[in-house]
């Protein structure tokens, strides 16, 4: 297991270097920082000082090998726009990123395995068509369109909850719960559709034939058993959270990597975009390689190399969006 | 005569399904036949009758049924001519990446080794990275216009297909059918084509109309980001990412998109449920031999 | 053993399902009184008070007080040498109490004594001269030279005394140091590195924190010079005693902030957010939103065309319906600016004289049909899509048949908007909105910008302009307002930008909340009032 | 403890005595997707306490459905007819009832002992499992799986209580599932094709165990099979299911002499052998058996029966013994084929 | 008795991934022969290599080592395209009736593939004829040509898998467990059809099953397969009345009889040899070896589906 999750960490780095090298080139492309940080109407000489004073005016390959020079040592430079080291404004944002997106799942996982067992106790049911349905509309909902509407509905008609910032649990909650809807589908889904397999097993009449109460097959084993789809899935969220968190934290202003990201990208601060591809990989590979570790530790027929892919293979036929 | 009865026994089983394909229909129909839908122009500009609530008077023989937008246009008409464009890039994008990524997938799944190992770590390089920023990177680079933002959805979404092909491939290789086709000499491009592709049809079908809903709903993001469609072409996206800023004085220019929005895509979501449902029933009947265990919604629990 | 066991487990089960979803209500119950509870408490007895403001400042170093991000946080903990008296503009003394320009090249300032930055070393003239050297110089290149004419250098003659000198002559150099503050000397050189982080200067607020992403905190800085003079433009500032900054990018939210009392003062909303708030404020700017055209494109080159686009549409529509409100505009800068030409009547609203004026020039050749293409940069003015497309709509409607509207995301409508006259190909047809801000308050910046050959933003190249620039340039005081005023004139009949109009700012503010915008568009604790 | 050598069948069984469980005329219908299925038709089955019986039948024959259905294990469908245990309807007791008689009352062996174990848990775990569900204490319920796996054979019991499933063979899987079905102590345990998966040497260790192990504790076994090679070792009466339907009952001796029902007959000349001649070519019964959605009218062999007439194509033979016969059976001919019973011999 | 036309010599197959990457030996070292218009079976036990070493003799997997030689032609060293000839004169007839036809075709299709490949019969309609023909031989009505593989029933799809089998004429066809997963009456059917069709055609037939009673009415010769290893090889006499090694010995005495005398009679047998498997703390008479009490059994062929049916072989 140690050796298989250490070729896996190689392999990862190796892909993070390679997107970390493809975003160099793209954001090369995509526009000059200098003019973007002066007013329109600034003089060329200016503009043409302050290109020279960020270091643009280096040949192509000089400011790459010096990127990657700093790589080697995880230094990203200096954000172009803020002048500071762009890691450590990359990795301040983290936790805040983080604690959004564990309250997030906080909200969205016994909710969701709350959908899916429900619907999945007399699967074709009204009860598991409607339950269905709900969590079919969370995977359809555009999440800035809910996150403003839940601004203004909880945050400004109701006035409960602080409409947007960061603070204690009460600034966490909308944001959360916005990027909480699409997981929670998704998520039910996954949990219904394991489950009704999973309850057609051989070894659940095996369990009836004992005599165990429905429930306690549902809890103690079905679900256990279904752990495995539910976890990817949820990894999988976890993983592509922040397609979501760019959105969603720029309109709560959550000072989170992903409204960063965004900053970075809208002001074409090289570095920065860099430190945050960075971190934001390293933390998907983190996340990939926690799952695959829960894996073994959830099933003894213990996780062989090829297993991964085929459990993948299960999240991924769940409905997405 | 006898299709009547089968039609109408089918609406009353999936009553959820055939209100989703009607809607579905009609949305299409609408989009086709926009004029017949609405007697005003969406692209004519009118700033004095801006923002006019629902059901206000018009000038055609309709009043304006949703209301004006900021530019005076009538909103059901944006709103149709906005379904064009949402759904022409939904069809394409699905289109182009699921060709490209069902390419890949069934290359890395049949012949393994090599090509499978480059195909994966493409798939793993794009994954380990949020799809949102690809897209907002290709697309600054490229600048925002209808064909980037297909290309842009395209390449964002392709490795879903090619993971699920390459999966479908990979337990298919072990089909005795598959072997049996092999023991009778058949060449690959043989067994691809005659024997892989058309039994794995049904699940990326169904992925594919899942992805439908998923390119909606990016498409929509990226032009709250400003780097979707851009106006004078209007998206639902873009007319949600617009009528943001009215949100409090002009209720109706977000509600309706986002209610387009959401119903076109649960409808999808609905239908492409249903349709995995059905291709996991009884998965040796209709041909779906090799569906990864079966994720089966919806499935009449049979004894 | 069949029956002791078998009969309690069901009920564990429907216990423990109960527990979960008690708990789940619970916290949710909690979780709500906690955010219900947390509303900001009544700014008028703690003297705290919360700004929302667009976007976080990318550096808080003294160079970053020129612009949007920065002034509203820097101008209230740095201060330059002079400032602008909030209802008559003028120019009035901060740092320095008096100015004179001695000859065509040196300036010199008398500066306010017993004045001390907030890490306490003093304020004195080579405190001054060091901070103006550093901000300004040449080899920073911070981007606060955009307001730099020629080069200058400043020195201390005596410890209050401030000489400028510059290269060249430059009339207007009081009204370019009024954007420049003065940093601590003495954190400058002891703290280097935290010259973008950590502003020190001397005004009546002091720099607490900056939590990145976050917020920014000010607090009162008690041994502020201003504190006890009994001069009122100073403001009375005592009752604010912490000031925190929160970024919302959006708008709705950012509105949201002060409809919940979550802020008691946020910039830039539009005129239905404003509204919605306890009191709202607005007032014009300096700004003034302009239509730039490619005069080197062959329709465009046609004065008649250039005229009838200025014709075509409906700028109250674009101004009053669209932005929420200000003043039409007949010329790119604001009666604030010296070489404001009253005489100059917007253009009015007249498509069936453009379509004349467009029939003419075919008839004449001119190739009304090349593609033209209305742009504005991305999330810049106020919902320019919506101007864009209104505009391209009637510019077809008066016959110029191949006009498109299209938002540039904001490099690549800077690469096309900065390009310069010289580098403007014909086949190219921009039709650019603008908003163009007249920091300076002087006509000349903004000549130089939009109608000078060499200007940064300029499409348009006429020698006798030229001429007549370099001659207004030269001048100071009434002379140089008349020769302004005559290049306005000239202009004016020219059309190579279309003034459209000077939109309203609007600002939402608490009930307790007491302050009125300035032109310069400056937030200036000192100036507001609680209570 | 037992030496108990194997008496020779049919000793067991006291005619007067109450049967342990009595099916009658067990029906069970359900709606699919393509139509009306019918499952079972009209299964008769009678097990006395201690009594070993097979149910002989193809694939799709019923035999597991039945005896899921005794357990009430069949979640939908219409399930009619009467289900008698010990004296209690099984069709009718409340479903707190039923959980206590499955495990307790009644143990159940599953065909393929890997997918009918939960993957995940030990096995201990899950024989304990049946015991504690009583409320035996959970060092208790330790201890008596313990003894439990002892007795089945598993080596090294102690070491081998906390591995999972997939550590075991196929053999020692079963006797896994053995031990989950018989340590609450059940009267009677209904072993659904419990060789299916294994070789056959596995598979003779694996029911001489279940032999043993029944007859140390009076314990009645039925056992669902469709190899007739095993129904004869093992059994000591038989029923032969087709179609969902019971077609025979008899004992082992007469099944294999003296049965009557030309489906029965058609069976027992299909199959090759390892001795005697080899013949020629095999007896075969033509065709395959029906689909339980699309049921042939009257007796459900008739399209494949040479013996025919037109009333097997209308009428539903009943399940009576004939005059003549010595044991039920369903056909319409039963008079006249018990003239010549025997084929074997 | 005829030359050879197969002959197999030390035949070696190698997986890789037991537990900690050990390469498992699922064919050790098996060399026979088939003589022309004989009926050869392989029988063994689940894990025993049968089904492994069929492979291999088809080249459906890649043997390890050792040499095979059909008419007189090197398989191993065969280029592809000579393979491809080679395959036209070999086919195989695999277990599972349900998993061996492609459910989207139709049986039309399926039995013309073979021509199609190969080229040998050429026009739709002379196809068509062929087909027909086919169907006779193997029983199958001609009304079936249209439908696909889901119409019929389990003993109909071996007829079809057999129709495909034979459609390039081949000499030789290798048989997996073809009977396994049908039922008792289908059984026979299918194993009647197999002897016809050798006797008619002169076919030369490798015939792998688990079940020693259909191997005896079928075969001319068997050989017993265990642990990857050919222990025993000889005459259908020698093997059923005088097998020489005690494992063909145990497997025949564990098969179950259906006779009720004989059974009891193995059973006392058993008896007397063994403690019986009631006495506590005695190994319950001991699994087979591959059914040991280790961690695993480990499946020699990791690669091949193991049906849950009918133990695979």
């Amino acid at each position: 297991m140690a050796t298989y999750a250490l070729k896996r960490l190689a392999h990862s780095l190796i892909v993070l270097v390679g997107v970390l090298i493809l975003v160099f080139v793209v954001v090369d492309r995509i526009g000059d920082p200098a003019r973007l940080m002066l007013p329109a109407d600034a003089p060329r000489q200016v503009y043409l000082d302050l290109r020279a004073s960020l270091g643009l005016d280096d040949p192509f390959w000089e400011r790459f090998g010096r990127t990657i020079a700093g790589w080697a040592v995880g230094d990203f430079g200096e954000s172009l726009w803020q002048g500071v080291p762009s890691l450590p404004l990359a990795l301040e944002r983290v936790p805040a990123t983080l604690f959004l997106t564990a309250v997030s799942l906080a909200i969205a996982v016994p909710l969701a395995l709350l959908l899916g067992t429900r619907s999945a106790i007399k699967p074709g049911s009204v009860s598991d068509r409607i339950l269905t349905t709900i969590s079919l509309a969370g995977v359809s909902i555009a999440d800035f369109w809910l996150g403003l509407m839940l601004i203004l509905v909880v945050g400004v008609q109701w006035g409960l909850l602080p409409t947007s910032g960061f603070g204690g649990l009460e600034y966490v909650l909308l944001p959360a719960l916005t990027l909480a809807v699409r997981p929670i589908g998704r998520i039910a889904q996954v949990a219904r559709s394991a489950l009704v397999e999973e309850m057609d097993k051989p070894y659940i009449n095996t369990l009836r034939a004992k005599g165990v109460p429905e429930g306690r097959i549902v809890r103690r084993d079905a679900l256990r058993n279904s752990a495995i789809p539910i976890i990817t899935v949820t990894g999988d969220e976890i993983a592509t959270f922040l397609n979501g968190a760019i959105v969603i934290e720029t309109i709560f202003a959550w000072p989170g990597i992903g409204s960063l990201f965004i900053q970075a990208i809208e002001r074409r601060d090289l570095p920065l975009i860099e430190a945050c591809v960075f971190v934001v990989a390293i933390m998907v590979i983190t996340v990939n390689l926690l799952v695959d570790l829960t894996y073994a530790r959830l099933d003894p027929r213990t996780a062989q190399p090829t297993t991964r892919r085929q459990r993948r293979r299960l999240a991924i036929l769940s409905p997405r969006s | 005569m006898r299709w009547i009865t089968r039609g109408a026994r089918f609406v009353w089983h999936h009553k959820l399904v055939s209100c989703s394909m009607a809607f579905l229909v009609v949305l299409a129909f609408a989009a086709v036949f926009r004029d017949a839908v609405t007697p005003y122009d969406p692209y004519s500009t009118d700033v004095s009758l801006r923002n006019l609530p629902p059901l206000s008077d018009g000038t055609g023989w309709l009043p304006h049924v949703l209301g004006t937008d900021p530019l005076g246009r009538d909103l059901l008409s944006v709103l149709v001519e906005g379904a064009r464009v949402s759904l022409v890039v939904g069809l394409l994008s699905v289109l182009v990446s699921g060709t490209f990524g069902v390419v890949l997938g069934l290359a890395a799944g049949y012949f393994r080794g090599r090509t499978d190992d480059v195909v994966m770590r493409l798939v793993d390089l794009q994954m380990s990275v949020p799809s949102l920023l690809i897209a907002l990177l290709v697309l600054y680079v490229l600048g925002p216009s209808l064909t980037n933002v297909v290309f842009v959805l395209a390449i964002t979404r392709w490795m879903v297909y090619a993971r699920v092909t390459r999966g479908l491939m990979l337990s298919m290789r072990e089909e005795l059918f598959v072997e049996a086709a092999r023991s009778l000499g058949a060449s690959h491009l043989r067994i691809i084509v005659r024997h892989m592709i058309p039994n794995i049809m049904a699940p990326i079908m169904v992925l594919a109309t899942l992805e439908m809903a998923v390119m909606l709903l990016t498409e929509a993001s990226l032009s709250f980001l400003g780097l979707g469609i851009q106006p004078p072409q209007s998206s639902w996206g873009l007319m949600l990412a617009q009528g943001r800023e009215y949100l409090t004085t002009a209720w109706w220019l977000v509600t309706f998109p986002g209610l387009a929005i959401l119903l076109t895509t649960l409808s999808i979501n609905i239908i492409a449920t249903w349709m995995r449902a059905r291709s996991t029933e009884s998965p040796r009947e209709s041909g779906a031999v090799v569906e990864p265990p079966a994720r089966a919604p919806l499935v009449a629990q049979q004894a | 053993m069949r029956h002791s066991g078998s009969t309690p487990r069901p009920r564990r089960i429907t216990r423990r399902g109960a527990t979960f979803t008690t708990s789940l209500v619970a916290l949710s119950l909690v979780l709500t009184a906690c955010g219900g509870g947390s509303q900001s408490a009544d700014a008028t007895s703690t003297g705290e008070i919360t700004i929302g403001l667009p976007e976080e400042p990318r550096s808080l170093a003294s160079w970053n007080a020129y612009s949007n991000d920065g002034h509203p946080i820097l101008r209230n903990v740095e201060e330059a040498l002079l400032n602008r008296d909030p209802e008559s503009n003028e120019l009035v003394g901060e740092l320095a109490t008096s100015w004179e320009q001695v000859d065509d090249l040196t300036w010199r300032f008398q500066l306010r004594e017993g004045v001390t930055f907030h890490d306490g070393s003093p304020f004195d003239a080579e405190a001054a001269a060091f901070g103006l050297n550093h901000v300004l110089s040449e080899e920073n290149a911070f981007p606060m030279r955009t307001f730099l004419g020629p080069e200058l250098e400043a020195r201390a003659v005596d410890e209050y005394t401030l000489e400028v000198v510059t290269e060249a002559p430059d009339p207007i150099l009081d009204s370019r140091l009024y954007f420049v503050t003065i940093p601590s000397m003495t954190a400058l050189q002891e703290n280097p590195d935290t010259w973008e982080t950590n502003p020190v200067g001397t005004g009546p607020y002091r720099f607490a924190e900056w939590n990145r992403g976050q917020n920014i905190v000010l607090e009162a800085n008690e041994d502020w010079w201003g504190r006890d003079s009994a001069d009122e433009a100073l403001g009375d500032n005592e009752d604010i005693t912490r000031v925190t900054y929160v970024f919302r990018p959006e708008t709705e939210v950012r509105a949201s902030l002060v409809q919940t009392g979550e802020a008691q003062f946020v910039r830039w909303l539009n005129e239905a957010q404003c509204n919605e708030a306890p009191k709202c404020e607005s007032g014009p700017g300096v700004e003034t939103v302009v239509l730039r055209l490619d005069t080197p494109n062959p329709a465009l080159a046609d004065p008649r065309i250039r005229e009838a686009i200025a014709l075509s549409f409906d700028k109250s529509a674009i101004i009053d319906d669209i932005m929420g409100g200000g003043e039409l505009a007949a010329q790119i800068v604001g009666p604030s600016a010296l070489g404001f030409n009253e005489s100059l009547e917007p253009f009015p609203f007249d498509p069936d004289r453009a379509k004349e004026l467009v029939a003419e020039a075919v008839a004449d050749g001119v190739p009304v049909d090349l593609p033209l293409v209305v742009s504005a940069r991305e999330g810049f003015i106020l919902r320019a899509s919506e101007s864009i497309q209104l505009i391209a709509d009637a510019l077809r409607e008066i016959g110029l048949t191949n006009v498109t509207s299209e938002m540039r995301e904001t490099a690549k409508f800077e690469e096309a908007w900065t390009a310069g006259y010289d580098a403007i190909t014909p086949d190219r047809g921009l039709i650019g909105l603008q908003q163009h801000g007249n920091e300076l308050m002087d006509y000349s910046g903004s000549i130089e910008g939009y109608y000078s050959c060499d200007g940064a933003t300029s499409a348009y190249c006429d020698p006798e302009l030229e001429r007549m620039y370099d001659r207004a340039n030269s001048l100071a005081g009434d002379e140089r307002e008349a020769a302004l005023q005559e290049i306005a004139q000239y202009v004016y009949d020219r059309i190579p930008v279309v003034p459209i109009g000077q939109p309203n700012f609007y600002f939402g503010m608490a009930e307790e909340l007491t302050w009125s915008p300035r032109l310069d568009g400056f937030v200036l604790i000192k100036e507001m009032e609680l209570g | 403890m037992s030496t108990v050598m194997r008496s020779p069948a049919p000793v067991r069984g006291q005619e007067s005595e109450e049967p342990l469980l009595d099916v009658q005329d067990l029906t069970l219908q359900f709606h699919a997707r393509h139509g009306l299925v019918r499952a079972l038709n009209g299964v008769n089955l009678t097990v006395r306490a201690g009594e070993r019986v097979g149910i002989v039948g193809e694939s799709g024959s019923g035999k597991s459905v039945t005896a899921l259905s005794i357990l009430r294990l069949v979640r939908a469908g219409r399930i009619a007819g009467e289900i008698r245990f010990a004296g209690e309807n099984l069709l009718t007791v409340p479903e707190a009832r039923m959980r206590q008689i499955r495990g307790k009352e009644i143990g159940y062996i599953f065909q393929d002992p890997l997918s009918a174990l939960n993957p995940v848990r030990s096995v201990g775990d899950q024989i304990s499992e049946v015991l504690r569900l009583r409320g035996v204490r959970k060092a208790e319920a330790r201890r008596r799986t313990l003894d439990m796996l002892q007795r089945v054979g598993i080596k090294d019991a102690g070491r081998r209580i906390d591995d999972y499933p997939h550590q075991f063979s196929g053999g020692m899987r079963q006797r896994v599932m053995i031990a989950m079905a018989l340590i609450g102590e059940p009267r009677l345990v209904l072993a659904d094709e419990p060789t299916t998966a294994l070789d056959v040497r596995v598979q003779a260790q694996v029911l001489d165990l279940l032999w043993d192990l029944a007859d140390e504790r009076d314990l009645a076994v039925v056992l669902i099979t469709h190899d007739l090679g095993i129904v004869a070792g093992f059994a000591e009466r038989v029923v032969v299911m087709y179609a969902g339907k019971a077609m025979e009952e008899c004992s082992t001796d007469e099944l294999f002499r003296a049965s009557i029902h030309p489906y029965t007959l058609g069976l027992l000349h299909s199959l090759p052998r390892v001795d005697g001649e080899v013949p020629e070519k095999l007896m075969t019964i033509g065709g395959s058996p029906p689909s339980p959605s699309a049921l042939p009218s009257g007796c459900p062999f008739h399209p494949r029966c040479r013996y025919a007439l037109d009333r097997c194509r209308e009428q539903v033979p009943a399940f009576v013994t004939p005059p003549n016969g010595s044991h039920p059976s369903a056909c319409h001919r039963a008079e006249v084929l018990a003239q010549s019973p025997g084929v074997l011999q | 008795m005829n030359g050879p036309i197969l002959e197999v010599e030390h035949l070696v197959k190698e997986f890789p991934g037991g537990r900690r990457g050990e390469v498992v030996r699922a064919v050790d070292d098996v060399s026979f022969a088939v003589a022309e218009g004989e009926v050869l079976g392989l029988v063994g036990e689940s894990g025993s290599g049968k089904s492994t070493t069929a492979r291999c003799v088809m080249r459906l997997i890649e043997p390890t080592s050792g040499r095979i030689t059909f008419e007189g032609n090197d398989l191993m060293d065969a280029s592809r395209s000579r393979l491809k000839r080679l395959r036209r004169g070999m086919q195989m007839v695999f277990q599972d009736p349900y998993s061996s036809l492609d459910p989207r075709m139709r049986i039309e299709d399926v039995i013309a593939e073979g021509m199609v490949v190969h080229g040998t019969v050429r026009g739709a309609e002379a196809r068509r004829a062929r087909v027909a023909e086919l169907l006779e031989l193997v029983g199958l009505r001609q009304d079936h040509l249209r439908r696909r593989p889901s119409d019929f029933s389990g003993g109909e799809r071996q007829r079809i898998g057999i129709a495909r089998a034979l459609a390039v004429d081949p000499r030789l066809l290798v048989c997996d467990e073809p009977v396994a997963s049908l039922d008792v009456s289908i059984q026979a059917q299918i194993l009647n059809l197999f002897k016809r069709l050798q006797r008619d055609l002169g076919l030369t037939i490798i015939f792998i099953a688990h079940d020693l009673a259909t191997v005896r009415h079928l075969c001319d010769r068997v050989a017993v397969m265990s642990n990857g290893a050919i222990h025993e090889i000889g005459t259908r006499e020698q093997i059923y009345s005088a097998p020489t090694s005690d494992y063909t010995r145990s497997l025949l005495a564990a098969m179950p009889v259906p006779d009720p005398e004989v059974e009891r009679r193995k059973a006392a047998a058993r008896r007397a040899r063994l403690e019986p498997a009631g006495s506590a703390g005695e190994a319950g008479g001991g699994d087979a070896p591959t059914d040991g009490g280790g961690p695993t059994a480990a499946d020699p062929r990791p690669s091949l589906p193991v049906s849950a049916s009918g133990g695979a072989g």
